[in-house]
């Protein structure tokens, strides 16, 4: 039901539910008097305040609707700012290579030159080339765009030098704020030397994905760049330099903004920043536990990861013919979703357990994936074939499982029931695995006759 | 002597929240060598960066003492029945579907269903979602949601250029009608500039389509004050000079009007809020975009298409991620990543339990409820114009009337729109009623004692729209949206996918 | 998920349910002064009037907690009445035999003294034998406990007959009110003759069953009784004449009787006489469709059955050594909850599809049944052994239809996906058929070491 | 002309409850070879009891209307606390088992388990409540739950008749202690007097156990006033004389007090209410009996137990069916059939998220404050005697003490219990706090300045029991109840079991 992480996917508790459909917060329409909506006003004040002070800001804008929207916002908040200064010409925008793809494609919906910056072996930033690009692009450099921790997963140690380099040339600091559960109470985007950061209220802040959505992804800034943030024509938000609505709604989402208020009410600095370090904690205990069967990518300087990890697959192409998404799949059979498939880098797994993930629950799945190892092993001492294999056919279905005929070269037992936890509780997938390819090619997106389901 | 500990609250929520006991902590830092979590925080985060002092947060509180505070923060929000239309309306989200979707863990926690095998449930709900926005819209393409109506209509003004580009000839300038909803218009100001794109703003009337700079064309329909205009000549017009046309629409209204598809539009967009989603002070709602076949590479946002299984059955997974930010990077056309799945799922899952007749029913109560009213307010002595419409109404005043009217209502908890030129909009909804109609028009005639009864108004008015506007064609015809009416049906349907998803 | 009906297995639609944790009903303690609970009051007296219209009676007793209480309430009103009118010797409780369990035990716990009414060929009570047990027993006669229709499906054509041989030798109708749900807006048991009635909230009024409670059992009652309804101590419900209380709280539970209220209220006169309209053609439908397979074992005198009716399976435990019980197991093969199983009549299976099933479901129903019979064909032409076959195996787990070895003699696919709906939505038992005696001779009733379960 | 459709409401439900659309009524109808819903009747139902003219209701209406009524009947309902006892406590419902399992169909609308292979969730989740009983009553055999704790009550005395039946010599007299709730008594004298038992109430210190007709006597513990006595003497005596003792509890108490069990008792009975189940105005809640073994056939309503399936696998069940009525119909003891599964499986539930640790926290923090309180009163100059108590007082008032502090209790939205004789009972309960403690002091001195802190006072008073009262024994030790502490662990918990169940 709820996946093991990626992704930030931590509990949604219920308390942190209830207000979302309390009439007060559901029925009011978003251009409705002000004095119709005190409690938002004190709701959105407070959050603001909470939120400036977790990201080391001055202040906040809560109107960008998701982490690529705040992305948007952001850059364009820098740009105005730039402008305001008379660089018109600062149009560059700095992104290392690992960065996620909402990265450059925001930079792009701003206008500015996408330039990328080399990493190094261990993952980070490498300085010299950012160092040698943000003083090429002197005269345009308007912004870097980095996440922390990286999404290797690791707290890099030169983060302040990275900052001032930009700083030096001319350039803003953006921070992807997709990771801050790693830094919430720890440390600060702002104190960093992040000039804006946007925040994925449904990630680090419980609201829940939805399976994609509905999201918040509200952004903090640095003082000198507060008269720029989002404003409304129709409720008069924002001074003269705001750069205008980047959202239909003033206030972006406002009814799920109550699930992020509520959690942090309820955790308190010392219960938020405890979840930070737990959320280390977990991510750390299943890297040492899975470091002796598959390789964790990148590491700190001190040897551990921040509040995810990459495990590397890699190999196994090669040895055995398996693939990441072989991998992802074959979880299923265990009851398993799978971590992120393929990012940052491809034919790896990023796992982030959060902290709401019990050690009984992050044992199970390293013990999954131990016994996975174990599989791929089969296959590499060849005894069991590259192709028609428990990975390649995974996942299992139920129809596949109990069909008469069976001709595999692995039992019915192995297919669906491969560990004890399976046997209490077994989750089927309704169907096989899905041919991409063929998806793409013949585009149906909407209801197919139902004769086709027989 | 210590507080006893029995003066604290017994409901903290720490330990709800974190997974591993402080048992487990303990046994946790061992494997890993360590002595305490502060010695895990000092390997992890550099030294230069890590924060001196606590976060300037109020400490940790019981569950009872914030969902009380929460209740009195809720309290200071007063509800009103806001008739102020701009494209968000209020609505009835049906029980099971609040219940069992907007309430439930099972729907709400999941991730994006990048794990297709497993999230056929709610595949197959965006698979309905798409299907209720091509067949309302009339176009066959669409995606499984945006973020809001106006980032929606961005998205389309960036497809346009995106297209124009692709054809080899790069249009760079945009008319946006001034009939479409302010915040629309604001938005896509905002998103144009930086890519140097020129926007107008204006009457169509007035539009030029010899710019050859021209890459589209932005219409609100029915109009933001309104008012429903046949389009077909201004597409034909448009269509002959190279231009696209992109129609923001509501997909209540087009059961009975005709579709944008059909009068040539390019793209539709729109917002899915009223189809059961409550306003939630602005969202989160569901937007939608649709489009033809041939624009598929540009469009933005997730599909979700239909493929199949190792075994050759049929299987929905997300299509075309090629054309996502994740691959195409800096040459994306858009940055949408989270859209609003759970409020799509919503919106179809509105559209399942209604049926195409039960959405009908539905616009032929506003449509017909708003009739009445415009009958009555011309029956008081009040301009409310010639134009079609669908339940919205423009009340041309002066701004005395305006200003006592706005105050007649604000005593009776109503919020109407007030226009720049002192007119008021009042836009009905589903939550309308006959005895909402007869207060609107006491307040507007200033007594308790109208001069005419409601019923015999609602017999005597024509409703629908002239031959040119109105719908003709099907819609939701596929069985799904047929079948579930009943609630034990609907329940056992949104059971059947959520028990399809892990 | 909800079971296709036994019991009046309704829809408990969303809107019946909100009310219920809403504070204003939830959080109220029983004995607040009265001023608090306006609203309550309101919600009782008006539920009262209607339930007093829907029966034909001139008051209601909302206080008992379930059907069982409800009879042993009205019993008593019983008894108070004969023994205010000096009868104190009025003991005896006529039951047709067909009654449930629960009649004779209520008889039992007000000190009656249960005398067994036999029924006719066709189900219905024996006139002959309830007049000569009447008369029999003319003096100690207390009362006789119908239940209408009756527990076998059937609108006894001679019902007001009964009661007035009843009547005629001074004793009182109490009317089992658990098939209430055929009469509503149809007939009434105040019309009928009855003199109390107990209805199940929890079944003809949308309270939710719970797995076995909660429910509610009020009494309606004719005039001459009310002044013997059940008192409360604390609140001073009830007047001098009044049984006492059965229950610890002066309206039973109070929160679930808003379900019924919202229920009463949404479908209105109309709805309610439609609802039973559609109950009973929902029955004839389904038993029309059965009765090419099985035999119906009872009709009314026209042919039809009520809101219910008994397929009787007795005929296969010779000829295919199949029982009702194991239908009832292979039906959750077929994804189905067994309706009731051998009541009122034993090796029989009795049917209630209750207004809410859609045509779509009880023709799936049907299907499986019908599909059911070709297996037990099978076994009586000998083409599946007696012992070891689909029936008897039933149900068939995941665990079990995996296994590598499978020795039996019809396939997987037979046992586990025998109908192309359970294809697109399979539900798995998670064991195999229970041994029943094992556990009543090793009474383990908390829980068991974690160890047991591997 | 005829009112237009769209004036009538479209959320009308009777098609949402009706399976059938009127499509399918026809059909269906037609292969009964008849013409309509009328002749179908006609066909049914006897003539002679036809009813001839429509039930004298409402006609239907849509549910927002019904919603909106609702709405306002329950706004005339004012919430005041109430610290009444006599069994009932307000306590808090875990937002996760509110919305998981008592707002959630998949828990709420299923039939009696007697299709055990498909109802493995809530069988197990009864097993667990089953646990819960025994383990903290002591007493070894518990039931899937009864209706309340009045009719266990009765129920457990019809138990000791038949006991006592079985033994061969039919005793038909009950002693009742007066320091039991008064509905309890009531209920079962109701319960007494057809069976021709007698039932006498008084203080046990007069109990006369030469009385060879002597069945059992039930003893409130903590009694209705709060008082905590040590009964193992009164019991000894009682076994010595042949004469079963039920005793009437509170499981949240026994997390501190020595349990009936150990003390001896033969049969416990009580409310489970206050484990997480809102007051209700009554009900529903489920209450419990538990008792020796060898009871077991005596023992009334449904027992689940566990018993192994055709693989050898454990498996749960209804146990023992042949006690029920269905089979021994009048010689059955009991007529219990429908009883209070779900609010028992909530409590299981509030036991498990609590585990023994986060119950005895709860429970010592409700004791606290009450000792504090009772501290306060006496400081206040109020006798409160000097018995043991759990987590209510008893403070002795003359006529007008009392009166004047009812008022005030009143007008702060308080209750509080006043008996005969003047005296006002306090039960605090798990949402009482260190600021209700204030208040009431405050409402006993009559004025808003208290004489001393509150935090003061909590340091300086000694809390618990003494030995011969004090729980020593280990509860709730199984994994079960200390495995879900977090609430992501107990959601899927509560999952899991409901993916058992069809
Ligand atoms: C590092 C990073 N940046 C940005 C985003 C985009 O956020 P959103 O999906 O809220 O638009 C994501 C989301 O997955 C992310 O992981
Ligand atoms: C005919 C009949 N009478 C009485 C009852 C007992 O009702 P309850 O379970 O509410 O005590 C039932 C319940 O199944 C029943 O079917």
């Amino acid at each position: 039901m709820i996946p093991l992480g990626s992704c930030t996917m931590k509990l949604n508790a219920t308390s942190e539910m209830l207000p979302v459909t309390w009439p007060e917060f559901s029925r009011l329409h978003p251009f409705a008097p002000q004095e119709q909506a005190k409690g938002y006003q004190e709701l959105f004040r407070q959050l603001e305040t909470w939120l400036a002070e977790i990201t080391g800001f001055s202040s906040v804008s809560l109107q960008p609707n998701a982490g690529s929207q705040g992305e948007y916002a952001g850059l364009m908040v820098i740009r105005a700012y730039h402008r305001s200064r008379g660089d018109l010409h600062r149009d560059v925008c700095l992104i290392p290579v690992s960065a996620h793809g909402t990265n450059p494609a925001s930079a792009a919906m701003v206008g500015m030159t996408v330039v990328v910056v080399a990493c190094d072996q261990q993952g980070n930033v490498n300085l010299a080339d950012l160092e040698a690009k943000a003083t090429q692009h002197r005269d345009r450099l308007s912004a870097l765009m980095l996440t922390y921790p990286s999404t290797h997963g690791v707290f890099e140690a030169d983060v302040r030098r990275i900052c001032q380099i930009v700083h030096t040339h001319g350039g803003q600091v953006y921070m992807d704020g997709a990771n801050m559960n790693a830094q919430v109470g720890l440390c600060r985007p702002g104190d960093i030397g992040a000039d804006v950061c946007h925040l994925n209220l449904h990630k680090t802040f419980c609201i829940p994905h939805g399976g994609g959505g509905p999201g918040m992804g509200p952004i903090g800034v640095a003082h000198h760049l507060t008269p720029f943030l989002p404003g409304h024509p129709v409720t008069r938000l924002g001074g003269k330099d705001s750069i205008g609505p980047v959202s239909a709604a003033p206030y972006g989402s406002p009814s799920i903004v109550t699930i992020s208020w509520v959690y942090i009410a309820l955790m308190g600095r010392d219960g938020l920043t405890k979840a930070t370090q737990v959320a280390i904690l977990n991510a750390n205990y299943m890297a040492k536990r899975l470091e002796k069967y598959y390789p964790i990518l990148y590491r700190g300087t001190s040897g551990f990861v921040a509040h995810e990890f990459i495990l590397d697959l890699r190999q196994f192409k090669e040895t055995a013919g398996v693939e990441a998404m072989d991998v992802a799949k074959r979880l299923m059979d265990y009851g398993f979703h799978a971590p992120t498939v393929s990012f940052p880098v491809a034919g790896t797994l990023m796992i982030e357990p959060t902290e709401s993930e019990s050690r009984a629950e992050l044992d199970r799945f390293c013990e999954t994936m131990i016994l996975i190892h174990a599989e791929i092993q089969a296959i590499i001492e060849g005894r069991q074939p590259r192709t028609n294999n428990l990975l390649k056919n995974a996942p299992h279905t139920a129809q596949v499982v109990t069909a008469s005929e069976w001709t595999r070269p692995y039992s019915r037992e192995e297919a669906a029931f491969p560990a004890p936890w399976v046997r209490d509780h077994k989750f089927w997938p309704s169907v096989s695995r899905i041919d991409e390819a063929y998806g793409d090619r013949h585009l149906i997106c909407t209801c197919p006759p139902i004769e086709s389901y027989s | 002597m210590a507080i006893p500990d029995f003066l604290s609250p017994t409901d903290t929520f720490i330990h709800r929240h974190l997974g591993p006991t402080d048992a487990d902590v303990s046994e946790m830092l061992g494997a890993l060598g360590l002595q305490s979590l502060e010695a895990l925080t000092a390997a992890t985060v550099p030294a230069d960066i890590r924060l001196q002092q606590e976060l300037d947060l109020p400490l940790h509180r019981g569950e009872q003492a914030v969902m009380q505070e929460i209740r009195s923060i809720a309290a200071q929000n007063k509800i009103y029945r806001s008739l102020l239309g701009m494209g968000y309306h209020d609505c009835v989200t049906p029980g099971v579907i609040q219940r069992n979707i907007f309430e439930n863990p099972a729907w709400y926690t999941q991730y994006t269903p990048y794990q297709a095998e497993i999230a056929q449930g709610r595949l197959e709900a965006l698979v309905n979602f798409q299907t209720l926005v091509t067949d309302l819209t009339g176009l066959p393409l669409a995606n499984a949601s945006l973020l809001d109506e106006a980032t929606a209509a961005a998205e389309a003004m960036a497809m346009c250029l995106a297209i124009s580009r692709s054809a080899g000839s790069e249009r760079t300038e945009f008319f946006v009608s001034q009939d479409c909803h302010p915040q629309t218009i604001a938005v896509m100001q905002t998103r144009a500039e930086p890519l140097g794109m020129t926007l107008y703003m204006g009457r169509t009337q007035t539009l030029d389509f010899s710019n050859p700079q021209l890459a589209g064309i932005l219409l609100q329909y029915p109009a933001t004050d309104g008012s429903v205009v046949d389009y077909s000549d201004l597409v034909t017009k448009a269509h002959t000079a190279g231009v696209l046309v992109v129609v923001a629409t509501d997909l209540l209204a087009l059961t009975l009007l005709r579709s944008p598809g059909e009068f040539g539009a390019d793209i539709a967009i729109g917002s899915t809020q009223r189809f059961g989603v409550p306003l939630g002070f602005g969202g989160p709602h569901a937007a939608f975009l649709s489009t033809a076949e041939s624009f598929k590479r540009q469009m933005p946002g997730r599909i979700v298409g239909i493929s199949k299984d190792a075994t050759g059955k049929p299987a929905s997974r997300l299509s075309l991620q090629t054309r996502e930010q994740h691959i195409r990077r800096e040459k994306a056309t858009s940055n949408i990543c989270t859209a609003q799945v759970l409020l799509a799922i919503m919106a179809s899952m509105y559209a399942i339990y209604h049926g195409p007749e039960g959405l009908r029913r539905i616009a032929e109560r506003v449509h017909g409820l708003t009739v009445v009213l415009a009958e009555g307010l011309r029956k008081l002595g009040f301009d409310v114009g010639t134009e079609a419409y669908f339940d919205t109404v423009l009340v041309r005043l002066t701004k005395a009337q305006a200003n006592l009217i706005l105050a007649r209502a604000s005593k009776a908890c109503i919020n109407l729109r007030s226009h720049e030129d002192h007119s008021i909009g009042i836009a009905l909804d589903e939550v309308s009623s006959e005895e909402e109609v007869r207060r609107l028009l006491e307040i507007f005639a200033g007594q308790d004692q109208l001069p005419f009864q409601i019923k015999d108004l609602s017999r005597s008015v024509t409703t629908g729209f002239p031959v040119n506007l109105s719908r003709t064609s099907a819609y939701l015809t596929h069985e799904v949206f047929n079948r579930y009416h009943s609630e034990h049906e609907m329940l056992r349907y949104i059971h059947r996918l959520e028990a399809k998803d892990l």
